[in-house]
């Protein structure tokens, strides 16, 4: 006999779904309950606090819920976006833990209708020998995945700590490209539709905390009874993704849903719930790739590359005829009738039958806490107020593991098929085309030093950084998506800081008037009661007003005037780079975003007719702070162009090293530079003159005493790492 | 005084474990005709080292196995060993 | 070239798992040739003048790359076109079903590092084939690379015959057209980035994603023009 | 009648083919202070097929094994055949 804890049910949990069903529920009905009540379905910790991120704008044609979120990005075209994660397989098996985590996101963006056109990784390693290992065979899975089913990686970022040693984090964005006239999800099911699961045949993939289940089925425990590891297989996907495109435009679905995270369970539970109707699912009909699975198994398999269709008995054989077309393996599992139900029979016998108001909608949240706003207050820590600058800081920035150049790890991913990618990974956001005139720009970052001590400051932070990067294309932001990633949230401390994280997203999102429509939370990344920073990933999409000609991020040219947009008036350096040099633990500044709103405002305006603004090139300062803004602009090929700056010495460290978002340092034509002060102070906006381009290779500060950087040291601490130089 | 031998390893997907390689190559032959059920596929290394008997061998192909050549998370192997 | 010289017709062969088709489907009808998409399953093939294998993952890469695509139907009808002297190009992918189809010479292997590259790359042009004849030897054209097994490699013996019969078609090379290990990505041998054998043509680049100065190379334009026999249209 | 038999394929480089996957194993390897010599990586392949009698499916492995199992330029390959 099974008992609720075997699923993973406590004991309140367990009351409550006998008081809503008014009976108990068998062993199949108690296995669903265990998956859409878990917390990667149910989202029981985190839907209160998700509740505060603003969902309401101007472009949002939908908002969270369904598989991913859509902005309509022109009167042809709309865009579906989501950030999801597989942290956790990517831990126990990198390679397909990665894959597959590449593979479920293309499919929730492919069930909203829409053809996945781009592809960002957001990645954490640890730093130990183990991580090495996993960072490989990650890197590989994401490429072997994306490559294959010929969908470009055009950005992502990638940061190091101890705090991911034993949890990296994986969380993959996905961009799809959908007409205006086509709308589909899950929410459309009528009765009298058919059920046709296509794809994969079904096998015991993934079956979590299943083991048990499996065992008892089969009176006795083999190794090929237990749970497997879910394999991905891109060319399955490329066959299904290009089926379910096929019947989306031609109409013949009333519902799609792809299979994730406990496959046919919640799949056909949320499309049901969804779509208020009832389902019968016939499991004597799923494919299975292996003998005498029970319904268990066959319910609760993470066998990738499966969607599920709702097709009116009109369009059937039409739907059947294109899907035989493509090769692809199917069959009908069940149909749409009048009801709340999902009912799982076997032939004529009935195993299980609940409400999906109870399975899907019934699974009790936990209350925020009533003193959580007092919880999230400010914690400071105290800086350094004065320190002299050490020339050699400057190479162990840029070299700095988070700051590095990243082309070992792109160059592994496909950036150009597709023939939309303008800008791709070399570039802090990628431009892509859509066509002759509208384009987006994407961006994505995950800054989580930013997050160590003040989660909501490190929130705050990540939305501005996000947004602050699309900025500099003169891009209107569309929307957001958001990766929670934390602790135990059971842990008061490690609630308390995915708490801060959604709270500090949600005012920078609503301050800034961008919406949140979808995201992702994977909590319990905690090994050994150590638990990884609450990392927030942002991914933006943005309307690209000159995609062909973005403005640049380089600068070839001497004499151009450097100034800096929005510089803090006062400079503080928690949570940067160079604090983690130091060793010093400090607390990223809560950010003003009333000035910035004020100077995203100026940049766009001006970033959107570059020419006419004189703006030769424009970067944004986050990681590694203003120093390594500049550097990066000077990254050419030649690398025969430099910089020198007039700085005040006793802040010198402060103004170079800050990692403040919201600020970017421009090259502006000097004929220019009053039509930028004019903008500025229109706005009430900052604008700080601090130098010139020159045409010798070194970047020079003068604030005192001289200090020199030849770009050829920068370079190779660039390539290979801050400790190279001189050694 | 050692002598070479030489260690065969056959890796494979544990059974139950999704071998799309396998499937689609069946698939082709299925197509061309031949009377094909199932096909997996996985690999072999032959492996040339120094050890001072066979049963020294087989122990230290075990160790590598187990350590590098295959992935136990989805894979088994077996070993086999012959002097050179 | 059939009834109309003015637009020829490109078949483009799409295999389960390509996915440059389209790409190179836009990259055609951007030269103003007409594409029309061909089933891996035809036994014959329609009306065409000019045929594309393009580049993929058809049937996954599984087993080797192209080995599974290289039996599939229409290949029988491939091999008898370009045994009438039909062009045949084969970009990528298309480039290792040609070589395990027999159509091309050699083998395309992995990469020596295990790894897929996605890459910028120079490459020269050895020795212009058959159709190309408006593109000089020693033209350095910048193509996008992106594959995992690009290690061209011939049977022993077999590398001076290629020279001598002219089949080295391209080259990896540096951005003058000198051709050495240094910027050799992947190990071929003799740096080979596209052979050629009658009128069946393969390379590892992808021209058909370097259209327009925008993305950062419009060489592959040229590239097909050239192929296509449309003068006007080539600039390299 | 026919019943079943299993093919296996062994697929490898010809010899005197560098081996880049075969050389990096044993780089690891000796890294990790195994007396390895030589390494070289291959696939097998396992076919079930039916057949009227061993000869006739080693008959066809043979076939398939030229047609699309293996690729004549770079690789050979054996095949054995057992009853099922
Ligand atoms: N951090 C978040 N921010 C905004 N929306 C979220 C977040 N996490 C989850 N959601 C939304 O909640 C809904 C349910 O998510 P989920 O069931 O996990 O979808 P999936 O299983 O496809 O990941 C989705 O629409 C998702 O976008
Ligand atoms: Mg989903």
């Amino acid at each position: 006999m099974l008992t609720y804890m075997d699923v993973g049910l406590s004991f309140k949990e367990n009351q409550e779904i006998v008081r809503l069903l008014r009976r108990h529920p068998n062993q199949l009905e108690l296995g669903l309950f265990g998956a859409l009540w878990s917390e990667h379905c149910s989202y029981k910790s985190s839907k209160p606090l998700l509740a505060r991120l603003p969902h309401e704008g101007r472009f949002v044609v939908q908002g969270p819920g369904g598989n991913a979120g859509v902005v309509q990005l022109s009167y042809r075209w709309d865009l579906a976006f989501k950030i999801e994660s597989h942290n956790h397989p990517s831990y126990v098996e990198p390679e397909q833990g990665a894959a597959t985590g590449v593979g479920g996101i293309l499919r929730d963006i492919v069930a909203m209708g829409a053809r996945p056109i781009a592809l960002a990784d957001i990645l954490k390693f640890g730093t130990d020998d183990k991580s090495q290992t996993l960072r490989r065979g990650i890197v590989e899975g994401i490429g072997d995945y994306g490559n294959a089913i010929g969908i470009p990686t055009v950005t992502g970022t990638v940061g190091y700590s101890e705090v991911y040693d034993a949890n990296p984090l994986v969380n993959v964005l996905a961009v799809g490209l959908r007409a205006r006239n086509v709308h589909v999800g899950a929410d459309g099911a009528r009765p009298g539709s058919v059920l046709i699961l296509m794809g994969q045949a079904t096998g015991r993939d993934g079956i979590h905390g299943a083991s048990l289940l499996a065992s008892q089925d089969f009176g006795e425990q083999t190794e090929e009874m237990r749970p497997t590891v879910q394999v991905g297989d891109p060319f399955m996907g490329k066959l299904l993704m290009e089926a379910t495109l096929a019947i989306v435009g031609k109409g013949l679905a009333d519902a799609v849903q792809d299979l994730g995270a406990a496959g046919l369970t919640s799949s056909t539970a949320e499309l049901a719930y969804a779509s208020q109707v009832g389902l019968i699912v016939d499991v004597s009909q799923v494919m299975c790739r292996e003998p005498e699975m029970s319904a268990y198994e066959i319910m609760l398999s993470e066998t990738q590359e499966r969607m599920l269709v709702s097709i009116p008995l009109d369009k059937l054989k039409e739907t059947l005829d294109l899907i035989s077309d493509y090769e692809l393996p199917y069959t009908e599992i069940g149909r749409v009738v009048e009801g709340d139900f999902l009912r799982i029979v076997k032939g004529d016998v009935v195993l299980a039958d609940v409400p999906t108001g109870v399975l899907v909608g019934g699974c009790p949240r936990l209350p925020i806490p009533s003193d959580l706003s007092t919880l999230l207050g400010e914690e400071l820590l105290e800086e350094e107020t004065s320190i002299p600058l050490n020339p050699e800081w400057g190479y162990q920035v840029l070299g700095h593991p988070d700051c590095r150049e990243r082309s070992a790890i792109y160059r592994r991913y496909d950036s150009t098929i597709g023939v939309r990618t303008v800008w791709g990974p070399d570039h802090d956001v990628a431009v892509l085309r859509i066509d002759d005139t509208d384009g987006v720009a994407i961006a994505v970052c995950a800054p989580a030093r930013w997050a160590a001590v003040d989660s909501t400051a490190g929130g705050i932070g990540a939305v501005v950084n996000a947004l602050s990067l699309v900025a500099t294309q003169g891009a209107e932001p569309l929307g957001l998506t958001d990766g929670i990633n934390a602790g135990n949230p059971d842990k008061p401390q490690a609630y308390r800081r995915m708490a801060g994280l959604i709270e500090g997203i949600a005012q920078a999102a609503r301050v800034l008037e961008v919406p949140v429509t979808g995201g992702n939370v994977s909590l319990h990344n905690e090994t050994r009661g150590q638990a990884i920073w609450p990392t927030a990933a942002i991914g933006v999409v943005a309307r690209h007003p000159h995609p062909l000609s973005p403005v640049l991020d380089q600068v070839a040219r001497p004499n151009l005037r450097i100034c800096l947009l929005n510089p803090p008036k006062v400079s503080r350096l928690g949570g940067s780079v160079l604090q983690e040099i130091l060793g010093i633990t400090g607390s990223y500044p809560r950010l003003d975003l009333a000035g910035i709103k004020s100077s995203l405002h100026v940049l766009m305006d001006m970033a959107q007719k570059a020419d006419q603004a004189g703006l030769a090139a424009v970067r944004s300062i986050g990681l590694g702070g203003t120093f390594v803004a500049i550097a990066r602009s000077l990254m050419t090929p030649s690398r025969n162009v430099g910089v020198q700056l007039n700085l005040p010495a006793d802040s010198l460290v402060f103004d170079l090293f800050n990692e403040m978002a919201g600020q970017w340092i421009l090259y502006i034509e000097p004929d220019f530079l009053s039509k930028w002060e004019d903008a500025c102070q229109a706005r009430g906006v900052r604008l700080q003159d601090i130098g010139i381009t020159t045409d010798s290779p070194d970047i020079v500060i003068k604030g005192g005493r001289t200090v020199t950087w030849p770009l050829q040291e920068l370079w190779h601490a660039y390539r290979q790492g801050g400790d190279f130089i001189g050694r | 005084m050692t002598r070479t031998y030489q260690l065969t390893f056959l890796v494979g997907l544990k059974s139950g474990i999704l071998d799309p390689a396998g499937q689609a190559t069946r698939n082709v032959l299925q197509h061309m005709e031949y009377a094909v059920q199932d096909v997996r596929i996985g690999k072999w290394i032959r492996v040339a080292i120094q050890a001072d008997n066979a049963e020294h061998a087989l122990a230290l192909g075990q160790e590598m196995g187990q350590r590098l050549l295959s992935n136990p998370v989805m894979e088994s192997f077996e070993v086999t060993v012959k002097a050179l | 070239m059939s009834d109309h010289t003015a637009q020829p017709t490109v078949g483009i062969i799409v295999f389960p798992g390509s996915n440059c088709d389209q790409d190179t489907v836009l990259a055609i009808q951007a030269l103003g040739a007409r594409a029309v998409v061909l089933d891996y399953r035809l036994a014959e093939l329609p009306p065409v003048d000019f045929l594309i294998l393009p580049g993929g993952f058809s049937y996954g890469d599984y087993l080797r790359s192209g080995a599974l695509a290289a039996a599939a139907p229409i290949m029988d009808a491939v091999e008898k076109s370009a045994a009438s002297g039909m062009p045949v190009l084969g970009i990528c992918n298309g480039f290792q079903i040609l070589c395990e189809r027999g159509l091309l010479p050699g083998a395309l292997l992995p990469n020596p590092s295990g790894e897929f590259i996605c890459q910028w790359q120079t490459v020269r042009v050895v020795n212009a084939p058959k159709g190309f004849e408006t593109m000089a030897d020693g033209t350095v054209l910048r193509l996008p690379i992106a594959h995992h097994d690009g290690s061209y490699r011939v049977a022993e013996g077999q590398l001076a015959s290629l020279f001598e019969h002219g089949q080295v078609f391209l080259q990896y090379s540096d951005d003058k057209g000198g051709a050495h290990a240094l910027v050799n990505p992947n190990g071929s041998v003799a740096n080979i980035a596209g052979v050629s054998q009658g009128s069946v043509v393969g390379l590892m680049p992808h021209p058909e994603r370097a259209m327009a100065q925008y993305l950062g190379s419009d060489d592959g334009r040229g590239f097909l023009a050239a192929w296509l026999g449309l003068r006007g249209n080539v600039e390299c």
